[in-house]
């Protein structure tokens, strides 16, 4: 359907720019695959990505779960949002150079301290989407759950969720990206293995083929999980908005 | 056996020394277990030993001084006297003289050691190099690149860096080595070496001993014994032989022949001078260098 | 505010109800406003449009306790309300609706409250599919269906057609009648308020008070149309005074 | 008010952290500030601050901008959203390393590359957020507009840019964060001047002192604009919203 | 379907208009449908709940296009539509929100308008800090400040007291009688549009079709009460007839 033609196309591109280009600079799409499967045979690759994405898996959890429910309590509660509204601005603007140096020399070069870093630095992303979603409920709701004493599983599942729930899908994408593009660095100042600390290698020896070649799984397996796991998912929750009709919309 | 933690970069050459000693059983020998965290760079040796993850790591004696001269008790046992080269294509280019004009591509940064060595040295010959050159900083990997493919008339690179340039047709221009004798140095410096604390010193100091003079086994092995070096070469991902020499030649010329005693009185003349350049932002508060940079083994423990 | 829960009368009595406005001046919706009810009647609201009715509802509701004043309620007792609009999660289905409002209800009782309301063939229907009316109907099943002691409706049955309103107004009455639910219905309608209530609350134009209150001493099933008619020409009568004023 | 009285917290925080560890791992408050003002005088802290703020100003923009155009069609377009959706995934989940490494080979240690490549960082995260709005808005709006022939300039400011606020807001808050920590990589790998670059001398130094003292400057910039204009603006344009009556809700 | 706009006649004829449903089972909402309406002139729809009465008035409007079937509206013309719910900009005021729909409106105008809604003191309110009644004035003033040449009312009227429904009816006659604006209004109130209409549309329930179409022809300043009485009756047992059907 349209996705592999999407993605039959931008192979196109790639490889017409490489065409033209010294393959040191752009290699074609071939030479990667070739560096990638040739990375899968001996097993590294699968070691690294392995690694990389637990990293990954673990903090991104832990800093949309956290973030979510301060983010959540920031947006109701206006008191809350005063009081911790400046540290929000302070830690999202915070380099994660600063934060991944400060965790690793506190907790010294352990995979918690790792963790711990990124999912520090993605945590007041997450609160910002988060407080926005939640200061943009629908206060009729809240009412209607209200009169009829919804319990609090109840007002969270069928009315708070399914209202943030744009918010949460805009939050996960630009957070899963934003997650794996920390622990790339953060593997690199203080981890033995990881696709960070491969990209690092790749970069010292200036191997452009092996960077893209352990750059471009991860992405094709975040592709993967957008369509088969996030789409559907998507598409099944957000079954209930009505199709615009034609030709309308400024669009 | 005594166990020591290593944070060892895994392009560096310790981790090629470390293959032979392992391929050799030298650790065995030295009654040593050694525990090895690879590490992507430089940067990440120093968080490495400033966190107490590991107990020696790579690196140089310079940020050792200046670690001391606000409080740290890190200390510094020499490990490569290997340095960096000036490379160019054009062969017009032959002395800093000829960079006026030119861009010029410094690895690392304002700060590095070889670029206030090649500053401090062109000062000697009248040149000052920030006004006469374009300089331009950054990543090393993207500086040699730029360099080889001419966007870059120059580059002042690190060792490895300079080989593979080297192998690309650059040709040195200046050799930092050249740079270092002529602001005064004896010898050949040591540039890198093992950093580690003062307390783990102290308290291990019999260890350490056996463990420098393994390493100066592997070291004697890699640049006598093929068979070592093949076992070093297979943590080397450049593969063309070319190269490969090149390694091979830089590393054993790298190789730390003078006592520690001397390596500490062209460390302190060259302290002078890149103080001097560098300033305070380089060196820290510390105008000489700081007694103890160089690790001074109790009677006892000495080899 | 003060709420307090073991009245035999819900009474409402409010000194004043301000409503700050972000854009133009502060409103008072209600000021010395007072009403009271018996425990198991039913009273019907009716007041010129934007006066304080749905105000008055969110009070006793408990929605809004930014007010002077103080609400009595019978103790215990679920509460079922009927918004101004539909008020339905838009990301459930008619029949899911209901089940979240009344996880107690059984499906065999969700389902005749459907077939009441003529709302079968909708009950997988998600509301955005449902027409205003259907969805009116909807929120008012959703109200009925969690068997409710207190039954506050702001203006249950516009958007339907005669024979159903007529219908749910039987409906109503008969949970009045038999289940003793006390009930409060805003409305314009005064034959549906003479059809429905005991007591009938006129109220004045903004700021709102009872202008006057009028019984409806005619059991239900004995009301004839000339007594119907009499009482509507009392109230009509009421109102001009009250917009005269 | 309390916005201080947090600030002040942190602070306290901070002194306290201090007091209890090596001044080398984290300086208190006192020293760095001493040597921002160090810095400050010596006018390094200006300049750098100036040429990193010019590039995070420009790269912003650009993303923006173009991130809110392409995020509204493919919000509203499903046809454009299907074709463009897998090049979105990719670009998102590219690492910044290799975006800023080929933006560099292929146009030079320019700061041109440089503003680029942040921009093209950014650029996803600006799209799947303004994505998700676009899909959020409301027909019946839409209706209305339609029936009433508003013009699509009254279309986007009445209709659309309010309903888009807050995800507006979301996405330049994490934005402009966002596009300073790549700024920051960008100068570390190919600038010779900026925050980036005088905090990775810093880190190379381990001066923790001078890491901070060029990373908070521009914290504190952003909690200026934030208090001083961002709230007060965002205050004007959600005055409609009502405010929630006490004691309601989940939280 | 297709749309065509140059006649004498508002006309609509949709051989069968189906939605699509995400939930349940698709809905035929209308079938064999056809009205026509003499430029100029009134008519009112009354159907039951959920039998398609805001679909025609979409369909007419233009707002669904997804029907087979044709709309041939007179050429030009500018449409004023009253929404069944009131659809105005939260974020706008009141005379905001009338300002954007109608920027050619003069202020005065507005103003008068505003007045004739009993809606002065709210024109700075947000439509958030209105009750129901009031959104619903804004939305037909919002209709009425753009001049309309046809004019679409999806039950305008609910939610607002006999007295201002009274004065408003009264001034859309006016403007079918003296601006010819050509109206179609939905309504349950068949007192409603017998006081308002020429031609009533009975429809159908669902799927829909105009199950009988009722001439007004008496003018509407000389109706008597009896006359109305009698076409109620008669318009009643229509639909009686239609649903027993
Ligand atoms: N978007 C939609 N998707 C699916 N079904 C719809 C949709 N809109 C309306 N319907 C269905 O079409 C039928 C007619 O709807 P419509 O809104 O036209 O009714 P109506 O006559 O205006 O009713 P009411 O008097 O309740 O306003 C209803 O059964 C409704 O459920
Ligand atoms: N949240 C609010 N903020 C400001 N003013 C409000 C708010 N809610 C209601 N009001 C004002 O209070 C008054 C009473 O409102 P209310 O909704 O109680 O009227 P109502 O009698 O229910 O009217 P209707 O018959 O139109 O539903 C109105 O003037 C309204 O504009
Ligand atoms: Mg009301
Ligand atoms: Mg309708």
């Amino acid at each position: 359907m349209i996705r592999l033609l999407s993605l039959a196309l931008l192979l196109a591109f790639w490889q017409g720019a490489a065409l033209l280009s010294d393959p040191r600079r752009l290699p074609g799409p071939i030479p990667v695959f070739e560096a990638i499967a040739q990375e899968a045979e001996s097993g590294a690759l699968f070691v690294n990505l392995a690694a990389t994405l637990a990293r990954v898996a673990a903090a991104f959890l832990l800093a949309m779960s956290l973030g979510a429910a301060l983010g959540y309590a920031m947006g109701r509660r206006p008191a809350l949002d005063r009081l911790f509204d400046p540290w929000l601005v302070i830690l999202l603007n915070l380099p994660a150079l600063v934060v991944i140096v400060l965790a690793y020399l506190w907790a010294g070069l352990t995979e918690a301290a790792a963790v711990g870093a990124v999912a520090l630095n993605k945590l007041p992303n997450a609160i910002v989407v988060m407080r926005e979603g939640a200061r943009a409920l629908d206060h009729e709701l809240d009412e209607m759950a209200e009169v009829f004493r919804l319990r609090p599983a109840a007002r969270l599942r069928h009315i708070v969720l399914p209202q943030l729930a744009p918010y949460i899908a805009a939050a996960t994408r630009s957070g899963l990206s934003l997650v794996w593009k920390i622990v790339l660095v953060v593997e690199l100042i203080g981890r033995s293995n990881g696709v960070g600390f491969e990209i690092n290698m790749a970069f010292q020896l200036f191997d452009v083929r092996l960077l893209l070649a352990y750059a471009i799984p991860f992405v094709l397996l975040m592709l993967a999980v957008e369509t088969l796991l996030v789409q559907p998912f998507e598409r099944h929750v957000s079954r209930w908005r009505r199709r615009p009709a034609r030709g309308q919309g400024l669009a | 056996a005594d166990r020591l933690r290593l944070g060892l970069q895994k392009t560096g050459s310790g981790v090629w020394e470390l293959a032979v000693i392992s391929a050799f059983g030298l650790d065995k020998e030295a009654g040593l277990e050694l525990t090895v965290t690879e590490l992507a760079n430089t940067d990440a040796a120093k968080i490495a030993i400033q966190s107490g993850s590991v107990d020696i790591v790579v690196s140089d004696w310079l940020w050792v001084a200046r670690q001391r001269s606000e409080g740290a008790k890190l200390t510094f046992y020499p490990h490569s006297t290997a340095i960096g080269a000036l490379m160019a294509r054009d062969k017009a280019v032959k002395s800093v003289a000829d960079l006026s004009g030119k861009k010029l591509g410094v690895a690392g940064g304002p700060l590095d050691k070889s670029w206030l060595l090649l500053r401090a040295y062109a000062q000697q010959q009248g040149v000052d190099l920030t006004k006469s050159a374009t300089i331009v900083y950054g990543a090393p990997p993207l500086i040699a690149e730029k360099a080889a493919e001419g966007e870059l008339d120059a580059a002042l690179e690190f060792w490895n860096f300079a080989a593979d340039l080297e192998a690309r047709g650059l040709s040195r221009v200046i050799d930092l080595r050249k740079v270092e004798t002529a602001l005064g140095a004896k010898g050949a410096p040591v540039v890198t070496g093992y950093v580690f604390d003062e307390g783990f010193a102290a308290k291990s100091p019999a260890p350490l001993a056996r463990f420098f003079a393994m390493i100066d086994k592997a070291r004697h092995l890699i640049a006598t014994s093929d068979a070592a070096w093949r076992a070093a070469m297979q943590r080397i991902p450049a593969k063309d032989p070319a190269v490969l020499a090149l390694y091979r030649k830089s590393y054993v010329e790298g190789i730390p022949a003078r006592s520690v005693e001397q390596e500490r009185e062209d460390a302190a003349g060259l302290y002078a001078t890149l103080a001097e350049i560098g300033g305070p932002a380089l060196v820290g508060s510390a105008k000489t260098l700081p007694a103890g940079t160089f690790y001074e083994p109790a009677a006892s423990a000495v080899r | 505010m003060s709420r307090d829960g073991a009245a035999a009368l819900l009474e409402v009595r409010v000194s004043h109800k301000d409503y700050l406005s972000a854009g133009g001046r502060p409103q008072r919706a209600l000021e010395n406003f007072a009403l009271s009810l018996p425990v198991g009647r039913a009273g019907a609201v009716v007041g010129p449009s934007g006066c304080g009715k749905t105000t008055l509802l969110r009070i006793i509701a408990g929605l809004d306790t930014e007010f002077s004043g103080e609400v009595r309620l019978p103790a215990g007792g679920r509460l079922g309300m009927v918004f101004q609009e539909p008020r339905l999660l838009p990301w459930r289905s008619v029949i899911d609706n209901l089940r979240i409002a009344a996880p107690l209800a059984s499906e065999q009782a969700l389902a005749a409250l459907l077939a009441a309301l003529e709302l079968e063939e909708h009950a997988l229907h998600f509301p955005g599919e449902l027409s205003l009316g259907l969805a009116r109907r909807v929120a008012i099943a959703r109200a009925l269906a969690i068997e409710p002691d207190l039954l506050l409706l702001d203006e249950p049955f516009v958007s339907l057609d005669d024979a159903l309103a007529r219908d749910l107004r039987a409906r109503i009455a008969t949970l009045i009648d038999e289940r003793h639910v006390t009930t409060l219905i805003v409305t314009h309608d005064l034959r549906e308020a003479i059809e429905l209530a005991d007591v009938i609350f006129l109220l004045s134009p903004r700021p709102s008070r009872v202008g006057a209150t009028l019984e409806v001493t005619t059991p239900r099933k004995l009301m004839t149309k000339d007594a119907a008619d009499a009482l509507e020409a009392r109230a009509r009568r009421e109102i001009e005074a009250m917009r005269g004023r």
